[in-house]
């Protein structure tokens, strides 16, 4: 009903009046059905359905020649996960290495977010730019730098090397979910603390820590998943076997398809728990936080 | 409560000096209101008070004690924000407790406490929400217990009621000055907003650039304004430009844009010569208007009335350019030979002038204040 | 500008890395000299099968794959690759026997590979003479031992030649010996489970071991790079051997059989080996003068070399890899 | 007094001595790039530009190089366009739909990569995806969408929505006031988050490692299998270009919105 | 220009109704001053008219034509927005030109006639700047002419003034009548400040909760509010409780918290009886304040006063309880038995009255006004 009146809307071509009209005249949420759907679509063909397809591969029976018998339906490959004492102690020096690493890079995070929120001009430009920078390198290289580093410190590779690096990779995602929260609280609150007598440590650990708690547990939760999912680190700097490296040798050299997938479909049911243990605890400190 | 001395205080950031050579003292129990425009120090200079800032020079003493170098959280003042600055992520009742918990009292007396300031301020029933859900009015008085709950030695108000809207501002006005009254604590309120310092103050100080001009009571900055910034900032006003034409021992006479010459009764020169630039205040208050020509007498030139029967009275004709309708009073813009000047009737006065119309405006010199160039005051007679 | 030219070259998948980098130098020029034709080398690890696997069965992504042991016998069983038109192979006749023997070149010729050999620190004074010697005093009392993990099985059978009576890798043929011989590799002290070259370089740089069991192509011209190193090739030991195999689908049979002929020629060969310090196949090699101690010339010498075997090896793959893996997280 | 002195001593101590840790690690990449030997050595013996010079005349890592700006762009232009829609119809969004999308668009951030790479080398198998440039587009704009999405939610969050209303007002259908009004508001956002996006792909190598084939290794893919290998000057020659190409792009970018700004403020 | 008819229009979200049943014809050339509380649906309504929100019932006729379904861009309204909503990336003469530019005017022809419009508004030298620089008043300027430029029907204002500070309010104001004036324009303006209203209106349209309660010219709704909430909404005003005591034909009888009984000059019962409760509303403009006791004619019972003279002044005793010096004007709170009431005096006619000083408070019977409890004008005299 709007085309007849409108001037503008008749010189555009069809298929894009088309849609102006169908927008203009959609409700909020349908209009916002059509916008998002690129995305939907997107998660559903590149994340869903291959996950209801490792889910399925993970209850196929394995094979000795190829990689795992079509069609057929078996929990061989969780008994074989479940079994394997090896398996278990590869996950828990994972999950070991995830705890270290998110509670060194929140802690550390969360200091240096604070000292690029605190300070200004050229200062803060270099700090953001030094979380930045590394993010700009590649990760592999990254790690590799710090051979030369650590040994000469008196780190040989190892549980501490790996540490180190793991933390260098996820610090600046740590640093910048922190600080994007904290740049928009408002210093103000911190005045109000240490007026009413807060000394400034204290001030910062009731007034700053409580209001970034969204920003923290973005950074517990991407450090934790990265950590405990590590690869390159310790695949270079420790002989200790991670899930990420033992499950690549299942795929890639063992070619045992469903314990793979089995061993991944556990990872994530225990990693789940786990964050949603992170949002938990951490939520008892801080406000309210949603995901979206 | 606590008096309080600043002495020669000065904030200078980098190039720009926000605070210059500020010095006063405040009585035990006062309520002061320090009035100025935006970026007339006046933050800067309670943020001084609270420790929040470090002075550049000059001191600060609380008591005869020189807190200067003190840190916010040692100095026993306690700051109520321009946005309130509550903790969003603590309930009301925690966010007023907050003093009392930094300073070791137990979590059942502080609970208490905080509940008790919390009836004080007429917000007992919320202690449990989240002050973010609060109204504005309703997160003033959170605020207000919060800082009250320490028991402060001063309170500091820093613009505090700037973001409510007007209504609620002047209930809160009234509601800030019952506290004060019933505590008795010296406090410090910060506005821009004049009608707050008069509705509020004990005394004003009044800052512009940076400088603390005055400091006086309401009435007395009020009618002896140190300065023309002084006089146009506290109200609506005409300033009209005026050339001494000459002067005697009882009165100066000025041209003006208004046409006739002006007679500003005066008891000496005060330094004025003929030729010198004034500028003259006629507040909208008094001036009358009245339909119709001036008398020949009030337009026969100043000298001549002076001469005649010693009158103060100034009279020249306009024409009514547009009036405005206010519910309780009415507002004239009078055209004079060009210029406009606005006269105020309160409602119950007026007629029925409508634009268009033939006036009279008429006023007592005596009623009228003169600036030199520099913007300061004149005073025509001895005090 | 060859390789990317792309098109119409063979194409030809090796071991990325170093060998790749030597198959260039000292194969690819030698072909490109006499043949018109260029070679598309391909670089991959252990990938190799599954992109076999994962392409149409009548467009592979390259036609001459390199396979050792281990992805000869894993591509055999998938039907990976063409049998071998031995009609086209005119150098087979001069592939020392034993190389044959052991695997069926029905779907690939034997050309190259190398013996594992055990790098150690001069002054050390560890001086191992055979793998026997690892579970010494000498090598007990040094910093340490590292070790390949990648390919486990060349540690282990280098461990079953030490303990064997007569110095073959019999031993490992019995299921029941295996966690002796697994014993046997604990009790070595490795402090550096490898997955490459590079890592068994930084851990003799890092001072963490003083002796490694690692492999004589990598070993034999990179040695002279570090300081105070050297390496020993017992008499008896194990090593790999590549079968060049004709990928599945190729419609290039011909070309790929004539590529894989050329591999095998033994001039073609003896120049490579100058550039690749690798054991070759055909019995008319010439090495240069100071491979020719450590490396076989005859079949005879070949027959010191134990070769794991894939269709036995293929049975107990996934324990012993599991075994390998607890002994490397534990350690 | 002296307690405050303390603490801020130890404040600035503390975060001068992170700001090295962060730093260091680069200029010790940028330091080794510039030896002579054959092996990573630090600090280098003899300075040279034998690597930089060997870098020219390496094919793969050319091809590494364009392998990665393909699949980086290609990464960036899908997740951004993906990113922006979805943020910016969520802004509309009156349903519950919104609180399924977030964490949708948010999960595979949070899976460790492997399990990515192995879930996608399934199904791109089953799809013959496998090898090319799209699978590991595909891959990578999993983790690239949620930064995007996230930037952009915020940066629509703080978007004055009333200058919608106005280009309405004013005679703007829904596309045209995307395009005149929206997109020139958000546009740094939309910036970041293609740049964060370009960042993650350049990034990412272990689903790199599991999709890529020989002719589709990113640099990351190529570095780790070289340098298991030999670890020689090169990968420290090309992490040096990375670094000198993101600050070019960097201060490019700073460059730009100044030019910008200068240009408004000299007319 | 047009004239616009609401009909029952009406906008629910969910459970809230932010308009219920509007009604109103607006001239074409008028300025309609839409006046509420925040939350009272003003914004609502006008942007039902600007087409970005569709009725929920009801509808909108532009010069007769029905537009209710007519999306934002395809009518011919404009709005000015509160905080003018400029684009940000565009220079000044960009956002003018920007409905043109929709419009598919040539390049050339909208740089002149968005030029054109900004020297209009005196902002011609403005054109490259980019607008996040300019001041409030200057990007309220622009906005205007941005809504003008493109020549609409209507002009909407949604509280463009309201982020100004007072000063650059007022004026602007005064600009925004001439504008209208000059144009002769239908606007529709849209504010909770009264004396905006007062300011700039024809007629003003008084909205609460929804509902538009009175539309009428500015004195009209002044003094004849509809309902108590206008009466309290449009200026100060002193709410006393009262209960009928008896009616005649001459006057109502009232008891009150002020002690004395008081006298509403009627001509009728109007339908009230005894014992009915009522609200009086005293304006502080119509109660005079002098020092001393009453005479004992004016606390004589207001019956006796009407048996003996027929008077309708009504007096109290009480004493002042505050004084708040308000610069042109002095505000008395004044106790009464207990209840309070305020006073205003301007500064001329003020004697100097202090706390504790005893006074009395007359009006005229005539001058109140009565509501009944649930808020309903009482009206006491036939129109
Ligand atoms: N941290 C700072 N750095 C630099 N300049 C500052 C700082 N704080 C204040 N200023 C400057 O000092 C001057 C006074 O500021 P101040 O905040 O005290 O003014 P104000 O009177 O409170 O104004 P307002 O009414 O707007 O709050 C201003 O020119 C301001 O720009
Ligand atoms: N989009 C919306 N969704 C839900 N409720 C709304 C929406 N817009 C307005 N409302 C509600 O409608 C009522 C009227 O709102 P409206 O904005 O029209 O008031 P207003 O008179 O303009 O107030 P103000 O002076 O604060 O601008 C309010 O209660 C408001 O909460
Ligand atoms: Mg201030
Ligand atoms: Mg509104």
């Amino acid at each position: 009903m709007t085309e007849a009146t409108s001037t503008s809307a008749s010189a555009l071509p069809n298929p894009i009046s088309a849609v102006r009209s169908r927008l203009a005249t959609q409700s909020g949420s349908r209009r916002a059905l059509l916008l998002m759907a690129p995305l939907i679509a997107f998660e559903l063909l590149i994340f869903v359905i291959p996950f209801a397809i490792l889910l399925r591969i993970s209850f196929a029976a394995p094979s000795s020649d190829g990689v795992y018998h079509e069609g057929t339906w078996s929990l061989e490959a969780y008994q074989q996960v479940f079994a394997s004492d090896l398996i278990w102690s590869v996950l828990g020096y994972s999950f070991f290495l995830g705890v270290v690493v998110t509670v060194l890079s929140v802690a550390i995070g969360l200091f240096y977010a604070y000292a690029i929120w605190r300070s200004s001009g050229v200062v803060k430009s270099l700090l953001l730019f030094s979380v930045v920078l590394p993010l700009l390198t590649t990760l592999v290289i990254r790690t590799y730098a710090f051979d030369p580093l650590l040994v000469p410190a008196g780190l040989v590779p190892g549980t501490a090397g790996v540490v180190v690096a793991q933390l260098y990779i996820v610090l600046p995602y740590a640093v910048l979910a922190i600080y994007s929260v904290m740049a928009t609280t408002d210093w103000h609150v911190v005045e109000a603390a240490r007026d009413l007598g807060a000394s400034r440590p204290r001030s910062v650990l009731e007034v700053v820590v409580p209001q970034v708690m969204p920003g923290i547990i973005v950074a517990a939760v991407v450090s934790f998943a990265w950590s405990v999912g590590a690869y390159a680190a310790p695949e270079l700097l420790s002989n200790s076997i991670t899930f990420a490296i033992y499950v690549e040798g299942l795929m890639l050299s063992d070619m045992s398809y469903p314990t793979a997938a089995a061993l991944s479909v556990v990872m994530l049911g225990l990693m789940s728990g786990c964050i949603a243990a992170i949002f938990g605890v951490l939520n008892r400190f801080g406000g309210d936080f949603e995901l979206a | 409560m606590s008096d309080i001395t600043l002495q020669g205080l000065e904030k200078r950031y980098g190039e720009t000096t926000a605070v210059e050579d500020v010095s006063v003292e405040i009585d035990d129990g006062e309520l002061l209101c320090l009035l100025g425009p935006s970026g007339s120090g006046k933050s800067t200079t309670l943020r001084m008070l609270a420790g929040l800032e470090t002075p550049t020079e000059g001191a600060i003493r609380l008591d005869g004690e020189d807190v200067t170098d003190q840190p916010a959280y040692d100095r026993n003042t306690s700051t109520v924000f321009q946005d309130w600055a509550l903790f969003p992520h603590k309930t009301v009742l925690e966010n007023v407790a907050f003093g009392l918990k930094m300073r070791d009292v137990p979590t059942d007396e502080r609970r208490e406490r905080a509940q008790a300031m919390l009836e004080r301020v007429q917000m007992g029933g919320y202690g449990d929400e989240d002050p973010t859900t609060l109204s504005g009015g309703q997160k003033q008085r959170v605020a207000l217990a919060r800082s009250l709950a320490v028991n402060p030695d001063v309170l500091l108000l820093d613009e505090p009621l700037s973001n409510l809207d007007k209504r609620l501002r002047e209930d809160m006005q009234i509601e800030l000055r019952e506290i004060h009254d019933d505590l008795e604590e010296t406090f410090v309120h910060v506005t821009h907003d004049q009608d707050e310092a008069f509705t509020l103050a004990d005394r004003i100080g009044i800052m512009n650039e940076g400088e603390l001009i005055q400091v006086g009571d309401p009435d007395e900055v009020y009618e002896n304004p140190k300065n023309r910034f002084i006089e146009g900032f506290l109200g609506d006003t005409n300033f009209v430009d005026a050339t001494v034409a000459r002067t005697n021992g009882e009165a100066v006479y000025v041209e003006t844009e208004l046409g006739a010459e002006l007679i500003l009764p005066s008891d000496g020169a005060h330094g004025l010569e003929s030729g010198d630039e004034l500028t003259l205040s006629l507040r909208p208050e008094i001036l009358s208007i009245d339909r119709g020509e001036p008398d020949a007498a009030a337009t026969a030139t100043a000298d001549q009335r002076a001469v005649t029967d010693g009158s103060t009275t100034n009279a020249v004709a306009g024409t009514v350019a547009n009036v405005i309708y206010r519910g309780s009073t009415v507002r004239y813009s009078v055209s004079i030979d060009g210029a406009s000047v606005f006269a105020e009737r309160t409602d119950a006065s007026s007629g029925s002038l409508s634009a268009g119309d033939d006036v009279t405006l008429e006023w007592d010199g005596e009623d009228v204040l003169a600036f030199r160039a520099d913007g300061s005051r004149v005073s025509l007679r001895e005090p | 500008a060859e390789l990317l030219g792309g098109g119409d070259g063979l194409r030809v998948m090796v071991w990325s890395g170093n060998y790749a980098d030597r198959f260039e130098e000292g194969l690819v020029s030698q072909w490109e000299e006499d043949h018109d034709t260029d070679i598309q080398v391909e670089r991959g690890w252990d990938g190799v099968l599954e992109q076999i696997r994962n392409a149409p069965e009548d467009d592979p992504p390259f036609d001459v794959t390199v396979a050792e042991g281990n992805f000869y016998y894993y591509g055999r069983q998938d039907d990976l690759f063409e049998p071998i038109d031995r009609d086209n192979i005119s150098n087979e006749d001069e592939i020392m026997d034993f190389f044959t023997e052991i695997r069926d070149p029905e779907y690939g010729m034997p050309v190259d590979g190398a013996p594992c050999t055990i790098i150690h620190r001069e002054d050390a004074d560890v001086d191992p003479e055979t793998w026997a010697d690892l579970s010494g005093d000498a090598v007990a009392n040094s910093e340490g031992v590292g070790i390949d993990t990648g390919f486990w099985w060349y540690p282990m059978y280098a461990a079953a030649l030490g303990m064997g009576e007569e110095g073959d890798a019999e031993v490992m043929y019995d299921e029941d010996n295996h966690e002796e011989i697994l014993e046997a590799v604990d009790d070595w002290g490795v402090d550096e489970w490898a997955s490459s070259g590079e890592d068994i370089w930084q851990a003799f740089d890092n001072e963490t071991i003083d002796v490694a069991q690692w492999y004589y192509d990598q070993t034999a011209y990179d040695i002279d790079d570090e300081e105070g190193l050297t390496h020993t090739m017992p008499e008896q030991t194990t090593g790999w051997i590549n079968n060049w195999c004709v990928v599945r689908g190729t419609d290039r049979q011909d070309e790929a059989e004539e590529f894989i002929d050329f591999l095998l020629d033994a001039e073609v060969q003896s120049t490579w080996a100058e550039d690749h310090p690798m054991m070759f196949s055909n019995e008319n090699i010439d090495y240069p003068e100071e491979l020719e101690d450590d490396l076989p010339t005859t079949d005879e010498e070949a027959r010191d070399v134990a070769f794991p075997d894939w269709e036995f090896l293929s049975e107990h793959d996934g324990d012993l890899s599991e075994a390998f893996d607890s002994m490397q997280h534990s350690s | 007094m002296h307690r405050e002195t303390v603490e801020t001593v130890a404040f600035r101590a503390g975060y001068l001595a992170l700001f090295a840790l962060m730093v260091v690690p680069l200029l010790v990449v940028i330091a080794t790039s510039f030896s002579d030997g054959a092996r990573i050595a630090f600090p280098p013996e003899n300075l040279s530009l034998t690597w930089y010079v060997e870098f020219f005349d390496s094919i793969r890592w050319l091809e590494a190089f364009t392998s990665s700006i393909i699949v980086g762009v290609g990464t960036a232009a899908l997740a951004t366009l993906l990113g922006v829609l979805g943020a910016f119809g969520q802004e509309f969004d009156d349903s519950s739909l919104g609180s399924v999308v977030a964490p949708l668009v948010l999960i595979p951030l949070l899976i460790p990569p492997v399990i990515l790479g192995i879930t996608l080398l399934m199904y791109f198998n089953e799809g013959g995806l496998r090898g090319s440039y799209v699978s590991i587009i595909l891959a990578h704009t999993l983790w690239a969408t949620p930064l995007v999405y996230f930037v952009m939610r915020s940066v629509f969050s703080r978007f004055d929505w009333q200058q919608l209303d106005a280009a309405h007002d004013l005679g703007a259908g829904p596309v045209q006031s995307f395009v005149h009004v929206v997109l020139p508001n958000v546009k740094h956002g939309v910036f970041v988050g293609a740049l964060l996006a370009f960042i993650i792909s350049l990034q990412e190598f272990v689903m790199a490692l599991f999709l890529s084939t020989s002719t589709t290794q990113t640099i990351p893919v190529l570095a780790w299998t070289e340098l298991r290998q030999a670890m020689d000057p090169m990968v420290s020659v090309v992490s040096t270009f990375l670094i000198l190409i993101s600050l070019g792009a960097l201060a490019l970018a700073v460059i730009a919105t100044n030019l910008e700004w200068v240009s408004k403020q000299l007319s």
